[in-house]
């Protein structure tokens, strides 16, 4: 036995995704956001798409490319401050944004990801972002139910991967990623390097391979993931 | 292990295509994996925690933290990776496994897995059995074609305590590859030397029989 | 950074006792970490997945993939750990946070905290701001008494959308300390120079004044 | 700011367990159980105990001491198949057994160390184990109601630690680990050894140190930690 091998190119992994497609994509600010796939799904051009981030990046960054472009119909986020484009977008009507408690967010990608209906909380229970949400009573304590999300595809950014998609993240570009990378049917990696079989520790993997479809390999980091300047 | 269960195994392991993952059931399924070559795209799962099983190991060579869900002393493969038990199910269940092969007592025509309880007399938990026959893309069982008792396995219904409904796809036997179809239990293949009327007769529903040639394994 | 806002920034940082978890929010809580000694045990949390902050960067030695969740560059100590969304916001919702710092527009008698959302002016989005305020075992605020207009931030009712009910337990101001009591407000400390009639007059809601003389910081 | 330091004794850790505690235990089979703490627990005495854990270990082994010393009332586990002795008492109603789908049990620790109250889910929906289950209908679905587990301590067998609790398993001694290591009121850990602040690197630690209260450093470790021959 060996593992299977799921290395493939920027091109063909992207053009795997259809028009109207519910795509994830991790990160959290600059730190594991997936810029070179963004700007791959730019250039593709598909349509109609449900985002699911963490936030919008910054206005002329990442995310914002597909929002300007016309690309996306929705987007289900926790913050958008620092855009004042995608705010923009928001408040005329062009977009429809859906916001969820940060942590909620995780956990209702986790829930899809672990293959669960729902999960039940009294975050948020008192304000406005979950006045509409069903409840269920547990032990006479009533509970938000907030359901799993999962997506089409997944778009992930990862320090290294080997052949195979065995994973890993670096500091605080960890955040979404690998939570989205157990909870879409199609799930694609950009690697800032791709490893030989056996080079990453099987203790030290952060997403085991088997939840991953594709693996690209970066070469040289764009602009975008650098330090931003102030 | 008999011949006949060797040849089951042996049958059962041509099931598994390459990239596949798969989780191989405690008891006999766990013998498939000594069918797979060495430059065989594949990755094994077993529930407490691991992708990418390597070979079993002996004592004198075993690592003491590294077991299957069995309790065997296994390996890691070059692309191995470790997880906790959250981790090990959420793959389960979200349908990133593609095919497990699990034991049985017994399974409906409908394909109703009983495999974990015999009320006071065998009741030691249900373990990841469950989630397992839920919730593999595909699962399939290997089992004797009957008990012990000579009384078949493969039944109208269930009567022992369900295990899940509808899960199982394909049946290896010592004695055929018996699908579950819409309509009931159809025969595929008998072993070499088993007529099909001995195959019907310890089969305890109806059995379909193909059109032709019955190929052997 | 004005004086009374330093001096507020440098009472604020009295509250953290030795061994606790504490994420500081947005904005003014960050800057109380300047007022942490070197020995000082303590470990910083910030939600997007580091738990033991350690002192902040310029952009010439900062690491890109190293942030807090307010953007800013950060470093590690020896003993800091890495983790994703999930696992940072378990730690808020299972108790594991000590004490969190937070913004507000508005905070209630009933210790109410509104800190999210103007209707029609201001809506990105709550963040992770909902999770510890409502979680946090203990919530302190940091903010101007007033708003730029001169009105009281500390209200009777909040006005603008919940963050969440009864979660402020003291608020730390450029005029005072004050605790949210199960009878409303009350003074516990005053600004240097600042008066208790004056802070009352910024006050929008009834505020308790102690026996006797009131503390200085 | 330096992290704080949270080494103590086995003897000071156990004490802090209560007679009539709900325990969390690692381990599943030999890799992962807390061989040692479980030793001083017996010492130590504390009875009517409800221990939640993946197995009963092996008759003569791990907690098969605390039921054999008649310590624990009730034990909520997937399987006691290798525990003849746990089985036997069960049968004769000596304790009380909960059996839960593995998985399942999984996420309703993790629940609990999320801060959750409950999951929803399909799995054993149509088994006797979900028969007497609250159900909630989403979508048109009927998903059985898996509450949160939360237990008061939780016992921990770790690879290594620092002072502060941050800590790496090893290999299939993971398992229920990370999961229980979130969800008590008191986590007490023991592990094969405690490195100096700074030697696990942040980006390898499996349990971040804000979860743990207590860590004490094995000694030369007993035969129970060593290979099976069966």
């Amino acid at each position: 036995m060996k593992l299977p091998d799921k290395t493939t190119t920027l091109e063909a992994a992207v053009a795997r995704i259809p028009h109207g497609a519910t795509v994830m994509l991790g990160g959290f600010g600059v730190p594991g956001t997936p810029f070179t796939l963004i700007q791959e799904l730019l250039r593709q051009g598909q349509r109609g798409l449900t985002l699911i981030k963490n936030d919008a990046n910054e206005t002329g960054m990442g995310v914002d490319h597909l929002l300007a472009a016309g690309q996306v119909a929705r987007l289900i986020t926790t913050h958008i401050g620092l855009n004042a484009h995608a705010i923009e977008l928001m408040n005329s009507g062009r977009i429809d944004v859906e916001f969820c408690a940060q942590g909620i967010l995780a956990e209702r990608i986790r829930a899809g990801g672990a293959g669960l209906g729902a999960i039940l909380t009294d975050i948020a229970a008192e304000t406005e972002l979950a006045a509409h949400k069903q409840r269920v009573e547990i032990d006479g304590k009533s509970l938000v139910v907030e359901t799993a999300l999962r997506a089409d595809v997944a778009l992930i950014h990862a320090n290294s991967t080997d052949p195979f998609g065995n994973l890993d993240y670096v500091a605080t570009a960890r955040n979404f990623n690998p939570l989205m990378a157990m909870a879409a049917e199609r799930v694609i990696v950009e690697a800032e390097r791709l490893l030989p079989f056996g080079t990453l520790a099987a203790d030290d993997v952060h997403t085991p391979g088997p939840f991953v479809d594709h693996v690209v390999e970066l070469g040289a980091l764009s602009e975008e993931y650098a330090i931003v300047r102030r | 292990m008999s011949d006949a269960r060797q040849r089951m195994v042996a049958r059962a392991a041509a099931e598994i295509t390459p990239g596949m993952v798969v989780n191989l059931g405690i008891g006999l399924p766990t013998k498939v994996v000594n069918h797979l070559d060495a430059d065989f795209p594949v990755c094994l799962h077993t529930e407490n925690g691991l992708s990418g099983i390597g070979p079993t190991l002996s004592p004198e060579q075993a690592d003491r933290n590294l077991i299957d869900a069995g309790g065997a002393y296994v390996s890691t493969l070059p692309g191995s990776a470790f997880f906790d038990s959250a981790v090990s199910f959420a793959l389960v269940r979200s349908g990133r496994l593609d095919l497990t092969m699990l034991g049985a007592f017994e399974v409906s025509q409908a394909g109703d897995l009983a495999n974990w309880k015999i009320p006071g007399k065998f009741s030691p938990g249900a373990g990841g059995g469950i989630e397992l026959a839920q919730k593999a893309r595909r699962v399939v069982v290997l089992t004797t074609q009957t008990d012990r008792a000579g009384n078949p396995k493969l039944k109208a219904e269930c009567t022992l305590p369900i295990t899940a409904r509808g899960c199982v796809a394909r049946i290896f036997t010592d004695m055929a590859v018996i699908d579950v179809t819409p309509e009931g239990f159809a025969l595929c293949e008998r072993a070499e030397g088993v007529a099909a009327a001995e195959i019907a007769e310890a089969t305890g529903a109806p059995l379909a029989l193909p059109a032709g040639d019955i190929p052997t394994f």
